[in-house]
């Protein structure tokens, strides 16, 4: 354990040197646009350079353990420290919280949203990056909830601010969820906190002494941790904000939601609710499974419902989010391995998918998919990336959605023991169905809006190649997306590189459930 | 007897000879693919546009498939007669998953080989041929990027080692269909039919997806114990199907959903729709995916996991099981639906499903070898025919396909193009000596010998139809006078602007090339492949002329995997496993070595070399001619190499299930040859009446006979299928009927996919609108709402009036003095 | 009669410890001075006075510093009527601290308006002084007398504003009332010290136990109802709104901060001391008057368009918050975590309040408008007020990492660790209600970042120097309390005294 | 002792006094419907000192006497204010701010 022990300031620097970047800005005044956003981008860049040495030093034969752990006092009052680690399921999403945040900083670079101000817009994004690397690093209950709740109000700011016509109610809409969620969570951690003892807001504690509590209060604590994640999830019936969100958000605050700030909750599963609950998680996985199906097929549902292109996306979040949580409610290491693949995939495609409607939306000043036609033609190179990415999106085997989806579907075929095996087996038919759905939406989708000639209404300036404001793929864009599509065939083509490193950290987890 | 297990053991010993490219056979998907991504981002610099890459990765793999081929062949003749042929398996570690390994590699064995054969030669034939026929398109590279990443999909499906990769092929083949389909998407027609074809499938994969998890976790444990492979691993599901008793609920659940992909992806009934409308893509994507190659991979798996289906459908010893009957049916309908196409190139898509049907049927009774066989013939000379249609659209009917219309009488202008494609169409309909013969022939006469006598008889009637719409579709396009652009016409784009006219799009550019002057034949790119295509239409089979004799059976002894028993982890070497069996089920070896003829040649050919056991060989001959061809199969049941797939083996596990094997009979073929000619008479015939003379009993008939005419209506709409879908799934039954007659003048385009697509996004619309925004997001605004209103109602409360507010604070006190009181005392 | 009551006890004279009195003391003569010096002022040099007080306040901090570091124990006067332990040292910290920043923030405002500015800085030096005292008191008499002497202070400055109607208004509705309040207090009082016979806090407490007849159930209740009228609990509360929204808005500030935090002071000290064995009649009690504050402060506010009156009803459904674990103080030995709680909420709502009440005065300086929608644009012109105002309206709502979580978080904590069904119900009542909170702390927010300026006017603000100065002290004050709970939770866990109720 | 009868009497002025605060719509009325009630509360003090023999109650009475006259002082120039302003000293006037 103890080289385990060492270069304990990784993590910490990694996830506060956001926060030295916004002091830095709070100094530059306003109108240095450009110099605003060269610091920010090098804060980001320093930040990933730090997630790129963790990287180097995690040890990867023992990714099942805790790394890089540094534990001090912080309010020794109430036994909560200020205790940190890093294992492999933390490590993916902790690192790709930071490449995404890079790559919306350089998508930013010419891409600030009305009303400007790349200052505030930026010094937010920082203030983001803190709050998600510190979620998936904090080892103590009231640590997570308080980088849990850090990122609410940048993310409220980002919607509201630089959203779109409906943003208010969309911004406020989303926050009183969070918020609700995350009340109820916090009872509930306390609720933990007290049966197990009043010792210890440890995770590592309280995974030890959680199994003992009574099989009834532990359903009910679990009961309030469900409401905070599967809002955050979001889960079928709390799922309504995000549409809202999604398609109000600024390209970069859809981009960060669904790549990172919807994992927070099913992180939350896996990382507290499960392993400190193992009984009370027998007896809800039915339930959670059920509604992880149910919002697969409604997730659907809603994405043909829509004719707006960058709400169909956010809809079919929910549905990937599904199969996440399916692959989660299962309780087993195949399960949850796919989860996480899952929720680094979705983060990946979704979070491609987002900037390519941006994209689409400052070309054409709409996403309406009836207006939209013939991309393909107009402006090929976007027109093939989201094909491309839609490709991806609808689990096509050899690019990263696959490994999130199929396992999932596949460790639902027999879930862990104590769980019915035939509604598990049902859940899995239908989420099979669901692949289909995904396959009809992102089809008619892209058949709409990339097939077919463009619509005269956006090449009435005469030949589209001298179209004014329609031109293809640029400089930004490409520096921005192509990592993320590389790692979208990467990932697909050697899903290894990511299961070598969760498989031992979910082994030890599910080893606790004794399933 | 001892000396028998002696040289039994000696036989096994023998050491299976490999070779570089059989060790390296994943290198071959792996070179297209590179070709894919060099395509992708150098292709439009290169002087040919990137088609030279896609090429000369064909030839490449092409290479490399036949020198696997040929040191396969070697490893076969290297080993013993008894030994089985381990097929050479090579793995990587791909992902890891709850504890144990899950691998990516090559499972490279006889069938393997010949489908790899047959994609990269074909591949290269069309990759050749497009050079010429798109040439100028305006998607020219795309258009062979697709194609080249077509090929490694399907290459990477053949060499599959475990059920996720061949997953992986699979639906990187869907992807390509649906990218050439669509080539041209600038028509709405196009892109529809691509998602048709994309969806149809992909409605099938979910049985994929669902049959690979059930067999996974099925298998998983017994393979890790016994082989050390996981549950995905097509060799362990293999063995593990055939250890008897693998639980048979799962395995034939597993072997149902698997098949239901199969339907799907083979364009069997009754998920075919998909198939000709697939035709909208060029021509030599139809001839490339949508004939030979991508339409077989769901023939492909059941070959592939025969065993799975073998125990789950129940294959041995019954005369009716799921996929004869889907087979069988899909012979049928095909072909009578083949009758009422005026396109050339639809007439061609449903003789392809029919064939695709006897494939199935053949799989289905357990007639395994002629089945794949099937799939290498049949390969050549459809290929062969559509592009001969090609051919015909691109420089005889200046891009039409309706025969009625546009052809007629080219064979004066064309005769290359005429003459391949006679010679194919002869192969197709089976006619001795032709390769179509030696496969098609053997289905059925397998089918009959296996017990499946009802399909034997459909066998027999799809082989008459065949000849028959091949005969009227060679009669069309090549013989009576010409018609339309075929007489040289010059007609705008609304004389076929009908949906079977898609190559258009692909003229736009090279318009004036043809317009210029009539019909006349293609130049090398086209007609070299024509002419290689037709010579082995007529050459492949005789890799395996059942007819003269045991020596030609050459694709039997290199393809078939043979049903013996192998060694597994826990016990121990081939060779003293094998050296204990023969030991005890001796007697049986020796009686049955006399019976079963296959067991002769065994023993004839692996120990020519030896003197002591030419007595058996004596002792045969008698015993063959003497006793009746049934009792083949009856005793055939005792000998040791037909245990496999019976009874759980005592020791060790089987890779195969033992299947019967038809003696040839020249009866059987000459009565068969006779359908066929009277198929192809019969139908000259009536074309002559009815295209040419315009009169005579058949002429009109369809007018005159009320009962014929509705047949006929019955064909020209494919039975009402999409219709029904439509119905069923979008409007659901209670639909007005009234509105059916309007919907069946409708064509197909409105089918499953957009059906489906209407119906689910109707639900969805609802779903949304009263469900997701009036319920669960009003709950939520609604609570908003609540607080505000009580906010309001409460306001009186603060009138701003002292005496109120006075009156309030001492009345709360006075009751909370009260409560507390009564409760307290 | 009398005469021989007081012949039967001899007079011995007290023994007063100074050093233990220092703060008042200081106190006590700045008040004097400021009088003496107010009288003699040319009127363009009165801001001298701010200074004057201020510096009071500050001076009367280093003996509170010198007794809380001296560990001299439990320094008891007047056979413990009068008691100086860490409880009431570091509460008149608080008091001190808080005064000065409402000095602060008081300065400009009183320069500015044209009415005297001697006297305002006498009755808030007075109250103040009666707050300290508060903190001490353990006895009935000097409780109550505490009690009037922070109060009567504080109706004169809610009508400073003397010529308008507003004001006096205020001040009327708050008199009236508050001394109805205090007269029933002290009904009630009059009826425990006849019960008890004794007016000695620690006396009643150990004669008040388990049998509860109707008149000591009338009396807690009844002296219960005088500090919920301090605390504005509902349905107690009427006065608050219309007083705040009426007065100066230093003076609302003051009130709703100070006083609001002096009655809590006063409340827990009798609960704790005086009626622990009365739990059974107060902990339903104040249950309720929990739930009603925290829901009926919210929904009003959630009406509001008047930023102060919304701010009114906002500490409303805070006191509701503080009020919350009392409610089940005498459960399962939660009375420490409790009391900690109430103590951590109370520094770090004076913070977080105080900042909001700065921004405010800022803002009004240049919008001269007290509607939530002149706020609208604030960001685009004036970015750091924008901020800072953000940064305490997410203090307010609880938001990690800012301050206000923390006291919410030791609430809630104190209440689940009680551990009893009422507990749990509280909890989630309080859970839910933080969220409807951010109701109308989102508004303003809203209001802020999303809005465009009312009348397209965005010429900056210029923010005098003391105001600065209070927004600093309590932006930091917030962010450090958010970041390092620690800090607060530790002073909260020493506020400690002898109790019943092992505080 | 008639100690009852004091306490008798401290009850019925306390309810009087709550009534004059909850009916009179005057504030001089108001505010001496309050002394009332602080009467009532020395009469109770009182007369607990007297039967309990404790000097207490009267030191507390004293107090509450001498804080009553500082109230009524505050509260009489409060109303001198109001009645400045708005010539009335009504209460149901003083109702401008609500809600």
């Amino acid at each position: 354990m103890d080289q385990l022990r060492d270069a304990n300031w990784v993590l910490s620097v990694g996830t506060f040197l956001p926060l030295a970047g916004v002091l830095v800005m709070l100094f530059i005044p306003k109108a240095e646009e450009q110099l605003n956003k060269a610091v920010a981008l090098i804060t980001a860049l320093a930040t990933l350079a730090v997630g790129v040495y963790t990287l180097t030093q995690f040890d990867y034969d023992q990714a099942g353990k805790m790394q890089f752990v540094a534990e001090t006092n912080w309010i020794s009052v109430i036994k909560s420290t200020y205790y940190i680690g890093l294992d492999g399921i933390s490590l993916p999403l902790y690192f790709l919280s930071m490449v995404i945040t890079v790559l919306v900083m350089i998508y930013s670079w010419n891409h600030i949203p009305s009303p400007g101000n790349p200052k505030a817009f930026l010094i937010l994004m920082l203030v983001l990056q803190t709050g998600m690397a510190g979620t998936f690093i904090a080892q103590d209950l009231i640590l997570f909830f308080v980088f849990f709740e850090l990122v609410l109000l940048p993310m409220y700011f980002m919607i509201g601010v630089w959203g779109g016509e409906n943003r208010q109610y969309a911004s406020l809409k989303f926050f009183l969820y969070t918020m609700f969620g995350s009340a109820l969570m916090l009872v509930a951690f306390l609720a933990l906190f007290f049966k197990t003892g009043a010792e210890s807001f440890a995770i590592p504690y309280l995974v030890e002494n959680g199994g003992a509590i009574a099989k009834n209060t532990q359903v009910w604590i679990f009961a309030g941790m469900f409401i905070g994640f599967a809002v955050k999830v979001p889960m079928f019936p709390f799922h309504t904000w995000l549409p809202d969100a999604h398609t109000q958000a600024p390209t970069q605050g859809s981009v960060i939601l669904a790549a990172i700030l919807l994992k927070l909750g099913t992180y939350g599963f896996m990382r507290i609710a499960i392993p400190i609950l193992p009984d009370a998680a027998v007896e809800w996985a039915p339930w959670i499974g059920l509604l992880a199906v149910i919002g697969i097929i409604y997730g659907a549902l809603g994405c043909l419902a829509q004719s707006d292109m960058k709400r169909l996306i956010a809809f079919s979040s929910v549905a990937h989010m599904g199969f996440v949580m399916l692959g989660i409610s299962t309780l087993t290491s195949f399960g949850m391995n796919a989860a996480v693949f899952g929720m680094v995939a979705h983060g990946l495609i979704t979070g491609m998918l987002f900037f390519v409607a941006g994209s689409v939306k400052e070309r054409y000043h709409t996403l309406e998919i009836a207006r939209l036609s013939g991309l393909l033609k107009q402006v090929p190179k976007l027109g093939w990336i989201l094909g491309f990415c839609a490709m991806a999106s609808l689990g096509l085997p050899g690019l990263a959605g696959f490994w999130g989806e199929f396992p999932a579907i596949l460790s639902a075929y027999n879930p862990a023991p104590g769980l019915s095996e035939e509604i598990f087996r049902v859940y899995m038919v239908i989420a099979a169905l669901g692949t289909v759905f995904a396959a009809a939406y992102l089809l008619w989708l892209y058949q709409r809006t990339a097939f077919g000639e463009p619509n005269p209404e956006f090449t009435s300036h005469g030949h589209s190649d001298d179209h004014d404001e329609i031109h293809d793929v640029n400089m930004f864009e490409w520096i921005a997306w192509t990592p993320l599509l590389i790692a979208i065939v990467v990932f697909g083509v050697m899903p290894n590189l990511m299961f070598k490193i969760i498989d031992p950290a979910v082994a030890t987890i599910v080893a606790g459930i004794g399933g | 007897m001892f000396a028998a297990s002696e040289a039994a053991a000696e036989t096994a010993a023998v050491a299976l000879k490999s070779g570089w490219f059989l060790e390296n056979a994943w290198i071959i998907p792996i070179i297209p693919a590179v070709a894919f991504a060099l395509i992708i981002f150098f292709g439009k610099k290169l002087p040919m546009k990137g088609s030279e890459l896609g090429v000369l990765s064909m030839l490449a793999s092409l290479v490399f498939a036949a020198g696997a081929g040929f040191q396969w062949i070697d490893r076969v003749n290297g080993a013993s007669e008894e030994q089985f042929i381990d097929p050479v398996i090579k793995t990587w570690t791909w992902w890891q998953s709850g504890g144990f390994d899950l691998t990516i590699g090559q499972h490279i064995d006889g069938l393997s080989l010949t489908v790899l054969v047959v994609v990269a030669f074909i591949s290269s034939l069309v990759q050749i041929y497009s050079l010429e026929y798109l040439r100028g398109d305006r998607r020219y590279t795309h258009f062979f990027a697709s194609l080249t990443l077509f090929s490694a999909g399907m290459m990477n499906m053949v060499i599959a080692d475990n059920m996720i990769q061949l997953i992986l092929g699979w639906e990187i083949m869907g992807l390509c269909s649906f990218m050439l389909i669509g080539h041209w998407w600038e028509d709405g027609a196009n892109s529809r039919a691509a998602l048709k074809a994309f969806f149809t499938t992909r409605t099938g994969d979910i049985g994929l997806l669902v049959g690979t998890s059930i067999l996974f976790f099925s298998a998983n444990s017994w393979t890790q114990e016994h082989l050390g492979v996981s549950g995905f691993s097509i060799r362990g599901l293999s063995a593990w199907a055939l250890t008897g008793n693998p639980g048979s609920v799962a395995i034939t659940a597993g072997a149902f959903a698997l098949f239901a992909a199969c339907i799907g992806k083979s364009g069997q009934f009754p998920l075919h729709t998909w198939l000709p409308d697939a035709m909208a893509g060029p021509t030599p994507v139809s001839s490339l995916l949508h004939s030979s190659t991508m339409v077989v991979a769901g023939v492909f798996l059941v070959a592939r996991l025969f065993p799975v289906f073998y125990e789950g459908m129940n294959i041995y010893g019954s005369s009716m099981n799921f996929i004869t009957l889907i087979g069988g049916i899909t012979i049928v309908i095909a072909a009578l639906l083949a009758f009422v196409q005026n396109d050339i190139k639809k007439v061609l898509a449903y003789s392809t499903v029919s064939q695709l049907g006897y494939m199935m049927m053949g799989l289905g009774a357990g007639a395994w070898l002629p089945a794949v066989f099937h799939i290498f013939t049949h390969a050549f000379f459809k290929a062969c025919l559509f592009l001969a249609a090609g051919s015909v659209s691109h420089s005889g009917s200046h891009h039409s396909f309706d025969m009625k219309k546009d052809m007629g009488g080219l064979r004066k202008y064309m005769p290359i193009t005429f003459v391949t494609w006679v010679i194919s169409t002869l192969a197709l309909c089976g006619v001795f000596p032709l390769s179509g013969f030696f496969s098609k022939d053997e289905i059925i006469d397998n089918v009959g010998h296996a017990g499946y006598d009802v399909f034997m008889i459909v066998g027999l009637v799809g082989a008459f139809m065949t000849a028959a719409y091949m005969t009227r579709a060679t009669y069309l396009t090549f013989f009576g006078e010409p018609r339309g652009a075929a007489a040289g016409e010059h007609h705008e784009e609304d004389s076929h602007g009908a949906h079977d006219s898609h190559d258009d799009h692909g003229a736009h550019d090279d318009h004036g090339a043809h317009a210029s002057h009539g019909p006349h034949e293609s130049n090398a790119f086209i007609t070299v492949p024509l002419i290689i295509l037709a010579t082995l239409a007529i050459g492949a089979g005789f890799l395996n002329a059942t007819p003269f004799g045991e020596k030609w059976e050459n694709m039997k002894k290199w393809v078939e995997p043979r049903p013996v028993v192998v060694a597994d982890m826990d016990h121990g070497s081939v060779g003293e496993m094998r050296g204990l069996r023969t030991a005890d089920t001796m007697p049986a070896t020796t009686d049955t070595v006399v019976a079963t003829e296959d067991t002769i040649v065994v023993m004839e050919e692996g120990v020519s070399g030896e003197a002591k056991t030419a007595p058996l060989m004596a002792a045969a001959a008698p015993a063959e001619s003497a006793s009746g061809e049934e009792g083949h199969g009856e005793e055939g049941h005792g000998s040791h190499s037909s245990e496999c797939g019976k009874k759980t083996p005592d020791a060790g596990v089987c890779y195969a299930p033992y299947v019967k094997h038809a003696p040839f009979k020249w009866s059987k073929a000459a009565l068969s040859m006779l359908i066929v000619f009277a198929g192809i008479i019969l139908s000259w015939l009536v074309s002559v009446q009815l295209y040419t003379r315009k009169a005579g009993f058949f002429f009109g008939l369809t007018k005159r006979n009320k009962l014929l005419a509705a047949g006929h209506a019955f064909l020209v709409n494919k039975y009402y299928l999409d219709h029904l879908y439509e119905k069923i799934i979008v409007r659901g039954i209670a639909h007005p009927i009234a509105k059916g007659a309007y919907w069946i003048n409708q064509n197909v385009l409105d089918g499953v996919v957009n059906g489906a697509g209407i119906g689910t996004k109707g639900i969805a619309r609802w779903v949304y609108r009263n469900v997701d925004q009036r319920v669960v997001d009003g709950a939520v605004n609604g609570s908003g709402a609540v607080a505000r209103g009580a906010g309001g109602a409460l306001r009186p409360v603060q009138s701003g009036k002292v005496n109120q507010y006075g009156a309030l604070l001492f009345a709360a006190a006075a009751v909370a003095g009260l409560v507390l009181i009564i409760i307290n005392t | 009669m009398l005469s021989s009551l007081l012949a039967a006890t001899p007079w011995t004279a007290p023994s007063v410890d100074y050093h233990g009195l220092a703060p008042e003391i200081v106190v006590a003569l700045g008040l004097c001075v400021v009088l003496l010096v107010d009288l003699f002022l040319a009127e363009r040099s009165k801001w001298l006075l701010a200074s004057l007080a201020g510096f009071t306040l500050l001076g009367a901090f280093i003996p509170v510093l010198t007794l809380a570091l001296d560990d001299a124990g439990v320094r008891s006067m007047f056979d413990g009527r009068y008691v100086i332990d860490d409880f009431s040292l570091i509460l008149k910290g608080l008091f001190l601290l808080a005064g000065y920043v409402i000095v602060l923030l008081s300065t400009t405002y009183i320069e500015e308006g044209e009415y005297y500015q001697g006297e305002y800085w006498v009755l808030m030096l007075a109250s103040i002084l009666g707050m300290m005292m508060m903190t001490s008191s353990r006895d009935l008499v000097s409780v109550f007398v505490a009690l009037e002497f922070l109060s009567i202070p504080a109706y004169m400055l809610a009508a400073w504003r003397k010529r308008d109607a507003k004001s006096n208004e205020a001040g009327v509705k708050y008199f009236l009332l508050g001394v109805f309040a205090s007269a029933v207090m002290l009904y009630g009082m009059s009826l425990l010290y006849g019960v008890t016979n004794s007016t000695l806090l620690t006396d009643i407490g150990a004669s008040i136990s388990g049998d509860l007849t109707a008149v000591r159930i009338l009396a807690i209740v009844f002296i219960v109802v005088g500090f919920a009228f301090k605390v504005s609990a509902v349905p107690f509360h009427t006065w608050a709104p219309d007083t705040y929204e009426g007065a100066p808005t230093p003076v609302t500030a003051f009130l709703s901060v100070a006083s609001k935090a002096a009655g809590f002071v006063a409340l827990v000290t009798v609960l704790y001391v005086a009626v622990p064995g009365g739990s059974d009649v107060w902990q339903p009690l104040i249950w309720v008057l929990a739930v009603l504050t925290m829901t009926v402060g919210n929904v009003l506010a959630l009406r509001q368009t008047n930023v102060v009156r919304m701010l009114a009803y906002s500490s409303i459904s805070q006191g509701g918050f503080i009020l919350m674990p009392l409610a089940v103080a005498a459960e399962g030995g939660a009375g420490e975590a409790v009391l900690r709680s109430v103590v951590t909420y109370l520094i770090v709502y004076a913070a977080t309040n105080l900042g909001t009440f700065a921004v405010i005065l800022a803002v009004s300086r240049k919008t001269r408008s007290g509607e939530i929608s002149s706020f609208g644009g604030l960001f685009s012109y004036a970015p750091g007020l924008g901020v800072v105002m953000t940064i305490f309206l997410g203090s307010l709502a609880g938001i990690p990492p800012l301050g206000g979580w923390i006291g919410k978080f030791s609430a809630f904590q104190a209440v689940l660790e009680a551990g009893t069904g009422w507990a749990y119900a509280i909890a989630v009542v309080g859970a839910v209600n933080s969220v409807v909170a951010f109701g109308y702390y989102g508004n303003v927010m809203r209001e802020i970042w999303m809005r465009p300026a009312p009348d397209g006017d965005t010429t900056p603000i210029r923010t005098p120097a003391p105001l600065v100065l209070a927004l600093s002290i309590t932006t930091l004050a917030t962010l450090a309390l958010g970041v390092l709970p620690g800090v607060a939770l530790h002073f909260g866990d020493l506020a400690t005294f002898a109790s019943g109720l092992g505080g | 002792m008639l100690v009852n009868q004091f306490l008798i009497l401290g009850a019925v002025l306390f309810c009087i006094g709550v009534y004059g605060v909850i009916a009179r719509r005057n504030a001089v009325m108001v505010l001496m419907s309050i002394e009332l009630i602080l009467n009532s509360v020395n009469l109770n003090l009182l007369a607990f000192a007297l039967r309990n023999g404790s000097v207490d109650g009267h030191v507390f009475a004293l107090y509450i006497i001498t804080v009553a006259a500082a109230e009524v002082g505050v509260g009489l120039a409060l109303v001198l204010l109001v009645y400045r302003n708005r010539k009335s000293i009504g209460l149901e006037e003083l109702s401008e701010m609500k809600g």
